[in-house]
């Protein structure tokens, strides 16, 4: 479903990203591993159009994504859940969702039916709808930002950095929802600093150190490698 | 007593058309990010083309008004597509200085076309009657000139927070490129924002023209006030540009009134400075993110 | 101290080029100094160089520092109409006399006004300093007990040291060009060292360099407080140069030309802005040709410099520079050229 | 080596420089010509001041280049073409202008580039009040003879031996006015006015935009009704000072109408604030269309062209409750008329498709004052004397275009000759939406308003 090749990334000189190849199967929920720094933020952001790749080819679903504008690429059935629940804090819990159906927002009953799924998925979101984004506790926010990317009806779902500053018991929640997605036939990358989190989730994973691909495999041969381990402290 | 009523009648009827002026440049700011001084011209050309359409023309004020919001929101579209979207990640400098820059050259090309000796009046509703109490009294015009703001704010309001154009305006406004990540097309909302914008400052223009007669320095006092009411009302605020622009248009007549009539700037100045000082992100704004 | 030590005399080191730069600078003004006869042309060059004794520390506080101030013109006023009132209407003081006093007075007006303005920045910062420089505005134009009010202030003496009185253009020159190597000297001995690195910090993250202990406000203030002394200066020899002065002189529109000198010339160096002197003084010598359009050409190079030449003037000066030195032919051109120079000899 | 690089860098940029600077525009040096300069306002707010005065005085050097004067002196001087007639040679006259953009600033750097680069021996302008100052403070320690035919200020002629302001300024004009306001009922009624017009007025007003003409302006106007010995009240503190830029003017015309005045007088020369001005004091109970207050104003409110443009924004200015003066005779005589007849053909035709637009009082007074000096000129004898020219050129009549014998006015109290050009100031007011010369006017009455400055500039 979405072919990475030979991809570099680089911020002025500086190269973060060097010959990353990746493979996401329709249905399959790929984890991106590694450290802070590692590249993976850069990475979607070249998915999803906000980056420039230096080189390297990025096709989704046989298409070429390089070159392509962001509100394009969501039309293609993109979605990205940027790192740091990035939500609109002044606006309402609806308007955000709202906002996340921009692609298709003249067709009302189909965002009516999208909302209501997601209300059924986060009922909290249904009792803070009117509430403003910023207002929101920091698990509620993921749930919303995770929400609003539903809303474009993707069929890839890009998860940056979900638990990060997260309690475990929301933790918990936030891996049911991904298996509740998963099971709806949802393609997901999830990049993960939190290992645990994303073999719990994951099928296949992907660990990143210094800009390159250091192991790939499924979550069980992740789990038993020792390169994950030194992926991390190695860094 | 009913002198200061008078006065405080003036003064809210010249801050509201301020504050239209102000609303324009507020809401360019509030979304990109960019203070606009060339606003000024858009005020004063709106009442240029206001003036040539409905009196050269020979049409209904309305006409020209209208006009005025259509051909400065052009106008501004073409400003941003020309300069200012190369400047969106550069400095507050360069932005302020380019849009000097065009304030320099639009003014200098209106007074080249028009001259600047004749008195260019706009007919409008209500010129020829008014409303009186007592020893107060309300011109009509100027009582029209309320109306519309009061539309015009009502409208903007509606577009901004009631629709789907208004909540990608915000969703821009509090994240550039999250917003971008939801499907929503950067440069449309920028064309869209500075066509409200300019459509705004057209309005002024052509609301001053009408009440005071249109002429080629008339934006240079509007964009001043507008400039300290947006800093008042907190930078990007549609609100509080109108609070802001009632406060300090009657400041401005009470200070004209009571402490001398060659002080109308000193008193909005001092208010501005101690209002920076008190409570920097203005009456209703949020601390400024950019900066 | 050095201006340069010996291992880095190299063209392709930036300071290396800013040294050779000033040195054509104050050469070139020497230079016209001895060289013009043409009183008129001498006066624009006292202009310019007044000018440049403001926009110069102007410039760290607008390129180095990062903060647009849009008052400048007010403390340029400030010190003109402290030479003009001490000079000329009670006091009758000497103009020596008067000057220092010009240089405290906006200097202290500077301070005290440093602590509510710097509690602001960005364009809150610009507009807070564009309300100082109209309340002062308004100030020149309505005391008029003071400050004359429309009517202004004349009379004003040109300064005199014993016998030898700086009356005329060419001997004026002398005292301007004087203040102005002060000006550049200070402004670069400011802005090298600490102080620099300080301002660097402040533009480019104040927050994280108040977070990793710089003392972020006393580094504004002092450069806040250094660049309106020297307006004060400035002020003091244009109210000299002017031998009349009045509130027309010290608008907003003064103090946009400030910046508009220090952004053509190129922010951030310390020659740039003077050079955005000089060239906007020879240009407005053109564009007058241009008559009632002369606006229309300033506008649009401001424009246009904005847009397409960050670094003002001086950054174009040096990106050319730049690339005649990467570009291999044009280097072995001029070493053939400066071979058979040699050889020639 | 890489000295070497820095030398020829340095030498290109000094070069550069160097040429850039020193080629502006020069003009020719030609020994015998008579350098005559001016400084106007040829663009911005103020242009339309400027623009048919440097017409004017332009088309008076070509006249005289061209031998075609149309104004005549007392005692006659020739005028046979090819310049001043000196002696037995004719000097050619070099007029050189430049616009001051409506800046104070630039048209001292106007002053200063005539004097000092194109060594003019006389300079017409600036006009901008506050240059005046300056521009005197440049001028008069050279001796260069300075005119100035619209300035408005005292600071142009008081204690200065080369200052010539030519009849309007803000202070001489108000004195006209306030003759105007002391008539007794009789001499009203003989000239068809209503004699109670002044009845029972006892306050005046005065609103004006805050510069140094209407400072002076408020200042004449206090001085007039003192000279009156009481009869009305006014103090210069109560003037409405609008600042520049004003848009609103409500609160300045409340301003006024709190002091409730019984004339006003309303000194400025800009249309639309004019307009916004009237309209505004309609609206708030200053009414001079019924009577409630009596409007004065000066020559701009009493030019035909404002009538009819007020008329358009529903202004009657015809109810024998406004009035103003013009310097301009509206009832000539035919001497007077035939030479205007003369003239605005001439003007017209040279300038009516430009934007200088077709002849006004105003160009015609700007042409006799040019054609004036030169005459005096040329009665000098010596153009590269200055002391001279300013001797034969006050001892000289013309007959002008804005009518007889002109001349410099004595100041009554002293018995010295001021640089102020005397001319006659003439009651105007409106019937029939039409201007009218009451057959009032004023000449002796008029007199400097010493309170300003004393008899010397500030020090």
């Amino acid at each position: 479903m979405l072919e990475i090749d030979d991809l570099t990334l680089a911020y002025g000189v500086n190269r973060v990203v060097r010959g990353f190849n990746l493979s996401v199967d329709q249905g399959e929920v790929c984890a991106l591993l590694g450290p802070n720094g590692a590249g993976k933020t850069s990475i979607l952001r070249a998915i999803s159009g906000l980056m420039r790749p230096l080189a390297g080819q990025i096709n989704f679903e046989g298409k070429s994504l390089i070159r392509r504008a962001p509100d394009r690429i969501v039309l293609d059935g993109i979605a990205h859940v940027p790192e740091g629940r990035r939500i609109f804090p002044e606006m309402s819990v609806l308007d955000n969702l709202l906002v996340g159906a921009s692609v298709h927002i003249r067709e009302r009953t189909k965002t009516r039916e999208l909302i209501e799924r997601n209300y059924a998925m986060f009922p909290i979101l249904k009792e803070r709808a009117r509430q403003a984004g910023g207002t929101l506790s920091g698990g509620e926010q993921q749930q919303l930002t995770i929400a609003r990317g539903l809303m474009a009806q993707p069929r890839l779902l890009m998860v940056d950095e979900p638990t990060l500053g997260l309690a475990p018991a929301i933790i918990n929640t936030l891996a049911d929802t991904f298996r509740a997605l998963k099971s709806l036939g949802l393609t997901i990358i999830v990049a993960e600093q939190n290992a645990e989190f994303a073999l719990r989730v994951a099928d296949n994973g992907t660990v990143i150190s210094g800009g390159e691909v250091s192991f790939s495999g499924t979550v069980d041969a992740l789990r038993d490698s020792e390169r994950l381990r030194r992926a991390y402290l190695g860094a | 007593m009913t002198a200061f009523a008078q006065q405080l009648i003036y003064g809210a009827s010249y801050g509201m058309n301020l504050a239209v002026a102000a609303a324009g440049l507020a809401l360019i700011f509030g979304v990109y990010r960019v203070i606009n001084l060339a606003h000024g011209q858009l005020i004063m050309l709106g009442g240029f083309v206001a003036y040539v359409v409905a009196t050269q023309l020979g049409t209904h004020f309305f006409v020209g008004f209208f006009a005025a919001m259509i051909v400065m929101g052009l106008l501004s579209i073409v400003l941003e597509n020309a300069v200012f979207r190369f400047l969106q990640r550069r400095p507050l400098t360069d932005q302020l200085l380019a849009s000097l820059g065009l304030y320099m050259v639009l003014g200098t090309t209106a007074l080249r076309i028009w001259g600047d000796f004749e008195a260019r009046p706009i007919a409008m509703p209500g010129e020829d009657w008014a409303l009186t109490a007592g020893e107060i009294r309300i011109d009509g015009a100027r009582l029209v000139t309320i109306a519309i703001t009061l539309v015009l704010f009502a409208s903007l309001y509606f577009v901004v927070y009631r629709t789907h154009l208004g909540r990608t305006m915000r969703a821009t406004a509090q994240g550039e490129e999250t917003a971008a990540l939801m499907g929503i097309k950067k440069r449309r909302v920028a064309a869209i924002v500075f066509f409200l914008g300019g459509a705004l400052g057209g309005a002024a223009g052509a609301m001053l023209g009408a009440l005071f007669n249109v002429r080629p320095d008339m934006g240079f006092q509007p964009l001043l006030m507008a400039l300290v009411i947006i800093i008042f009302g907190g930078m990007g605020s549609i609100a509080g540009s109108i609070v802001a622009g009632l406060i300090l248009g009657i400041l401005y007549n009470l200070t004209v009134f009571y402490v001398g009539s060659k002080l109308g700037d000193l008193v909005p100045f001092l208010v501005l400075l101690a209002i920076l000082m008190i409570r920097p992100q203005g009456l209703f704004g949020l601390p400024d993110r950019n900066a | 101290m050095t201006l340069l030590p010996a291992h880095r005399i190299s063209l392709r080191d930036r300071r290396t080029r800013a040294v050779i730069g000033w040195l054509v600078l104050l050469a070139f003004l020497g230079i016209l100094w001895a060289v013009v006869d043409n009183n008129y042309h001498l006066r624009l060059l006292v202009g310019a160089g007044t000018a440049m004794i403001a926009v110069i520390p102007f410039g760290l506080l607008m390129g180095h520092m990062g903060y647009l101030a849009m008052g400048q013109g007010g403390f340029v006023g400030v010190g003109a109409y402290v030479v003009g009132v001490l000079t000329v209407q009670q006091f009758e003081f000497d103009f020596w006399a008067a000057l220092p006093c010009a240089i405290i007075i906006t200097s202290a007006l500077a301070y005290l006004l440093s602590y509510p303005l710097f509690r602001l920045r960005g364009y809150h910062f610009a507009i807070g300093t564009l309300a100082v420089g109209q309340l002062l505005y308004i100030m020149f134009d309505s005391w008029e007990w003071f400050t004359g009010g429309p009517h202004g202030t004349a009379g004003i003496p040109r300064p005199a040291l014993g016998d030898y009185a700086f009356v005329t253009n060419q001997r004026f020159l002398i005292v301007v060009l004087f203040f102005l190597v002060i000006a550049a000297f200070a402004s670069w001995w400011l802005a090298r060292g600490h102080v620099g690195r300080a301002l660097s910090a402040i533009r480019q993250d104040e927050d994280l360099a108040a977070a990793r202990g710089l003392d972020v406000f006393r580094y504004k203030q002092l450069v806040f407080v250094f660049a309106a002394g020297f307006a004060g200066l400035s002020g003091a020899l244009y109210a000299s140069m002017q031998i009349a002065i009045d509130p027309s002189s010290f608008t907003i529109w003064s103090s946009f030309q400030y910046v508009i000198y220090v952004i053509i010339g190129g922010s951030g160096t310390l020659l740039g802005p003077a050079i955005g002197v000089v060239f906007l003084v020879v240009l407005d010598q053109f564009i007058q040709d241009f008559g009632k359009w002369n606006q229309i050409v300033l506008g649009g190079l401001i424009v246009v410099t904005v847009l397409f030449f960050r670094g003002g003037l001086w950054g174009g000066a040096n990106l050319l520079w730049h690339f005649a030195l990467e570009s291999v032919g044009i280097r072995q051109i001029v070493a053939q050229a400066l071979g058979a120079a040699t050889r020639g000899k | 080596m890489a000295s070497s690089f820095g030398v020829i860098r340095a030498g290109l940029l000094g070069a550069a420089l160097c040429a850039g600077l020193v080629a502006g525009p020069q003009l020719a040096k030609a020994e015998d010509t008579f350098k005559f300069g001016g400084v106007f306002t040829l663009s911005g707010p103020a242009s339309f001041l400027g623009l048919f005065e440097e017409a004017a005085v332009r088309l008076a050097v070509e006249q005289f280049m061209k031998g075609d004067c149309i104004v005549e002196a007392v005692p006659p001087q020739p005028c046979e073409g090819g310049g001043l007639k000196i002696g037995d040679k004719v000097i050619p006259i070099e007029w050189t202008a430049y616009d001051d953009v409506s800046e104070d600033k630039k048209s001292i750097d106007a002053v200063i580039r005539l004097v000092e680069q194109d060594e003019a021996r006389a300079i017409w302008g600036p006009r901008m009040n506050s240059a005046l100052l300056s521009a005197a403070s440049i001028l008069d320690p050279q001796g260069i003879i300075s005119i100035c035919a619209i300035c408005s200020s005292p600071a142009m002629t008081v204690g200065r031996k080369y200052g010539h302001d030519i009849t309007d300024t803000g202070v001489i004009e108000k004195h006209g006015m306030g003759e105007f306001i002391h008539e007794t009922p009789e001499r009203l009624a003989e000239h068809g006015i209503d004699p109670a017009l002044f009845d029972g007025r006892k306050k005046l007003g005065f609103i004006g935009r805050n510069e140094l003409y209407t400072v002076h302006g408020s200042i004449g106007w206090q001085e007039a009704v003192e000279k009156g010995g009481g009869r009305y009240e006014y103090q210069h503190d109560w003037a409405v000072l609008y600042p520049f830029g004003t848009t609103d003017f409500a609160p300045h015309v409340a301003k006024l109408a709190e002091q409730d005045p019984d004339i006003v007088l309303m000194d400025a020369y800009i249309f639309p604030d004019m307009l916004a001005i009237m309209n505004e004091m309609k609206k708030q109970g200053l009414n001079y269309e019924t009577g409630e207050i009596i409007l004065l104003g000066n020559d701009v409110l009493m030019l035909q062209i404002f009538v009819d443009v007020a008329k358009d924004q529903g202004i009657n200015m015809s109810s024998g409750y406004v009035w103003g003066w013009q310097e301009h005779n509206p009832a000539q005589d035919e001497a007077t008329l035939a030479r205007v007849e003369k003239y605005v053909p001439i003007y017209n035709a040279k300038y009516g498709d430009t934007e200088v637009g077709n002849s006004s009082p105003f160009d015609r007074g700007a042409y006799d004052a040019a054609i004036w000096f030169l005459y005096g000129v040329q009665a000098s004898g010596d153009h590269t004397d200055n002391d001279k020219i300013v001797e034969a050129w006050r001892n000289l009549k013309i007959n002008g275009l804005r009518g007889p014998t002109n001349e410099f006015f004595t100041r009554p109290d002293t018995g010295e000759k001021t640089g102020q050009l005397f001319a006659t100031e003439y009651i105007i007011g409106v019937a029939d939406e039409k201007v009218f010369y009451t057959g009032i006017s004023y000449r002796d009455e008029l007199f400097y308003g010493p309170y300003v400055y004393g008899d010397k500039l500030p020090k």
